[in-house]
């Protein structure tokens, strides 16, 4: 049971039940869909960049396991106020991390450290595609595509 | 209800599960520490050691290829390939044995009809009706052959409780009907639907009726004469065969008039560089080498249910499911997803607030397989608007521990998300 | 020359042909009271206790069905299964393992390619070159999908030693050549075509290159990036694999650009009653359940081969083709159909006044197993004004007293003829 | 050996070797291809069918293994002169036997007793069709079906 655990540590179950920034602004001038085709879930992510490239607002509808709930909650928090380069690299590491390319321990990031609560998921590969879903989905509406597929 | 049923059924039938789950290997093995509690037969069925020998047999004993040689190995693996063809005709009452297909499995089986049936048979315009209970192999080859000959696809509503809806059925038919491809179970929901009157309903319309036999043959008796369909498709992994096998039965008229799909070796009469004429059937639809050893172990498979008994079989699960729905039923927050009394072996349900992909996560880790997802069948999904449910479904070696595990595991997940 | 070059040949090589005889259980059986002499491994190849345990494992081990599951079964044959693609693509030296298809064997790789790249990219008038060499399941499939959209099959001829006319195919490429289908070697006669030529040269007419690897992948090392080619198909049987399993190479972008052939679970991103939506490469191309155990074990076979390396087969074999060749040649009577030196493991033959199809009768009484006819490969036959031959196919299990057992049946043969 | 010096007696060899009634009579009214796939052989027979529905002549061309060979000139031999019914009825008898349906000892049918020597096919299953193939072929010259395929 530590394992589960460590997945659904309390901070997981609470973004998953109280999601921050789960709605749909009006002003988002990006978006896009991401489909986890194993599970059929689906969220959308929405952007507001401004001209400095600067992620003034970024929110989620959709519905999905706690994983990628809190994930998608987290990376809300996270990614803004930060430029869409900051938000890009930081997904980079974040995936090089769940995947188990890359070991972060302690705080030299502070967002990343934020992050390693769902280091469980690495105990869990089925899982790595809920964890990352709505990162992959934030890149896809920075790059202008509208929907982005995890197999 | 379900209780009432369950209490009718003597508690020691003559059905001995523990021998039963004795004959596969499998199920004495842990997962995480724990005794695997194996609720994931409708996806694949776990093998007996009868079908595991068997095609080690093959390969050990009696290994060639089939139907082009002389030599003795190819006349005796030949020989034993045909005789899994004879006793399909026989599982499922064929009239004809020639009536028989082998294909990969019931997608292929559907693909072939969807091709060499549909994609000749049907005009622009002409409608196959696909219920919203259909696997996506019933669904994706249908849309295929649509595209290419413009023929529409129309969808048979279900109702609430996951039944069919026999009025929109019945309004749907039309003399533009030519195609009914429906389930005899469905996969996701465990619903079966009432074919003995749907399909007389096509027949009055002068569709024709493919029906997807994928779960229903692993439940109970088939015959396909007495249910009256046109095509009847199956696959060898759900009924503890190998994996890489299926068939396909037709009504032999139907199958005669149908051109090749696939070419290759086995299936030709001569070939030219520029044309070709084709064997009978069944072997016109048998491109290239088939699945020889899976083949010939198909039989033992079919012999292993057979000697348990269908009835029996569909005994036991109709036991495992009245017990699963009522234990089920007895916890807060359980919703049953297809409440249909028409219904065998399989439950789908969803638990307040919790993802059923974290509740797969979670009793996997009791050692308790279950299926978490759409279950290949996303216009039942879309139908409740959901994602996804938890599926148990259950093979002739379950046991009323195992739903009992079941729910322990599911009283788990709930500490977890308290 | 073969004289010669077997004599080249040290008679101990590193290749212990008795240890490898031991992994195989089948050829220690005996036909009509006489050891197997099993000369047959063109048709289908006899399989080590490595390849029959690995199936078995999987059945007994880590059995479920792959992709759909998040429970830990479901994991381990997803993960075992993924790992024979990425073992194929190393195996045949491909760029990346998503350019991989698994399918039942060659002829539904063919089939694939013919039915979702030839029948989409070519138009009426466009034409498909093929070799009169080939074996019927890279025939047929063009014929099939040139009578959907028009285009031209063309017939690559052959000379005198059975080797591809290479003047002829320069003369047939052209504008209108879109695809070239050839196999890497004939499984009729054993002759190997000179794709290091061809297939530049189909290049040049910016056609697309099919290649039948089925009996070229059994004999010596492939790398379809140093071969050119676009589309690359082999058998997992003849290989030393389980039956029912095969696999499609092909180059990424064209696989991207190439619509799905079959529908069902697996393939589909997402499924609406009238549209769906397809995943990317490979799933998009495998529809229902696949041959799980079969793929699986596929992986040991080619593990297998080349533990003893292919390098070390191609000499055994060659060995062998040698002293058949000679002891043929030393026979009166004997006419070996496809003389040219480049060859490799098969020899096909007839014997005067003798029809092949008794002579399979008759050394089959001696333990003898040959294949007589046509092989699969009727356009070959025509160009000989032959109905059948006597086809002697050499595997890695061969030795040179079974090559002199299949003289002594022929002898008897001819007293019997006498 | 025994099973083999059965089914290649002399009289089948000899028939194999030198068939009777090889040839491709002008007068013929009725003629069938028959195809063996599995070994790609191919025979055509000819009849020449009187008003009264005699078989007048009968012969065949084409290339085959010693049984078939023999089975076919052998045929050519015995129906002549007999009416179609007469042949189809020997046909079906000779089916039985080299099919192990029926036992045939000895004498009760003259011409069924010359066939006989085909006896030893019983023990190949798999050459069955070679035997049978001139007769099949035959009776779909006499139905009027010109191809026919033994599968
Ligand atoms: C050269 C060649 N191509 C294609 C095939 C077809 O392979 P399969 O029957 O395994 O599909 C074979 C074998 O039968 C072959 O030898
Ligand atoms: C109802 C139903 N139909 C069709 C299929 C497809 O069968 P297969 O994947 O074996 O081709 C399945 C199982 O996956 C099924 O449950």
């Amino acid at each position: 049971m530590d394992d589960l655990r460590d997945l659904y540590q309390e901070v997981i179950l609470d973004h998953g039940k109280n999601p921050r920034n789960f709605r749909h602004p009006e002003d988002a001038n990006r978006h896009a869909e991401g489909d986890n085709p194993l599970c059929g879930d689906r969220l959308t992510i929405y952007l507001k960049i401004g001209h400095n490239g600067l992620v003034e607002d970024v929110a989620f509808e959709g519905r999905g396991c706690a994983i990628s709930m809190a994930s998608a909650s987290m990376m809300t928090e996270i990614i803004a106020g930060k430029t869409e380069e900051a938000a890009r690299a930081l997904f980079h590491r974040f995936h090089d991390f769940v995947t188990g390319k890359e070991e972060i321990e302690g705080a030299d990031d502070e967002d990343l450290e934020k992050l390693i609560v769902l280091a469980g998921v690495k105990q869990f590969p089925m899982r790595v595609k809920c964890a990352t879903l709505a990162w992959h989905t934030m890149t896809a509406a920075m790059d202008g595509e509208n929907v982005v597929t995890t197999e | 209800m379900n209780a009432a049923l369950a209490e009718a059924r003597p508690s020691n039938s003559a059905f001995d599960v523990e021998k039963v789950r004795a004959d596969f290997p499998i199920l004495s093995r842990e997962v995480h520490g724990k005794p695997l509690v194996y609720l994931d037969s409708a996806a694949s069925a776990q093998k007996p050691r009868q079908v595991i020998e068997a095609e080690t047999r093959v390969y050990e004993e009696e290994y060639a290829n089939v139907h082009r040689g002389v030599h003795y190995l190819s006349q005796a693996a030949t020989q034993k390939f045909e005789a899994t063809r004879t006793r399909i005709a026989s599982f499922i009452n064929a009239p004809d044995e020639n009536e028989v297909v082998f294909t990969r499995g019931a997608s292929e089986a559907i693909n072939l009809v969807a091709f060499s049936y549909a994609a000749h048979f049907l005009k622009e315009g002409d409608e196959i009706l696909i219920s919203e209970l259909e696997h996506h192999s019933n669904i994706v080859p249908w849309q295929l052959a649509a595209q290419r000959n413009g023929a529409v696809i129309r969808a048979i509503p279900i109702c609430q409780d996951g039944q069919i809806d026999m009025a929109a059925y019945a309004d749907l038919l039309g003399p533009r009907t030519k195609m009914v491809a429906i389930t005899a179970q469905s996969n996701a929901l465990g619903i079966i639907p009432p074919l003995e009157r749907m399909i007389p309903m096509a027949h009055d319309a002068s569709a024709k009726v493919l029906v997807d036999g994928c779960q229903a043959i692993t439940h109970r008796p088939v015959d396909v004469q007495a249910m009256g369909c046109d095509f009847f498709a199956f696959s060898g992994h759900k009924i503890y065969g190998p994996t890489g096998v299926g068939a396909l039965w037709g009504r032999a008229e139907l199958l005669e008039a149908m051109p090749p799909w696939q070419g290759g070796g086995e299936m030709i009469a001569r070939v030219g560089i520029e044309k070709s004429t084709y064997k009978g059937i069944p072997h016109r639809f048998e491109a290239g080498t088939p699945a020889i050893a899976q083949v010939i172990a198909l039989k033992d498979a079919l012999d292993y249910v057979d000697g348990l008994g269908m009835g029996a079989i569909a005994e036991h699960e109709a036991m495992l499911l009245d017990h699963a729905v009522r234990r089920l039923e007895a916890m807060d927050g359980v919703t049953i997803i297809g409440t249909s009394p028409a219904k065998a072996s399989i439950v789908s349900f969803l638990l307040d607030g919790i993802h059923p992909h974290d509740i797969g996560t979670i009793v996997d880790r009791e050692g308790v397989a279950v299926r978490v997802g759409h279950h290949c069948a996303q216009p039942v999904m879309e139908y409740y608007d959901i994602a996804a449910t938890v599926r148990a479904s259950f093979g002739l070696y379950n046991t009323l521990a195992e739903v009992d595990a079941l729910i322990a595991s599911l009283e788990k997940t709930r500490e977890i998300f308290a």
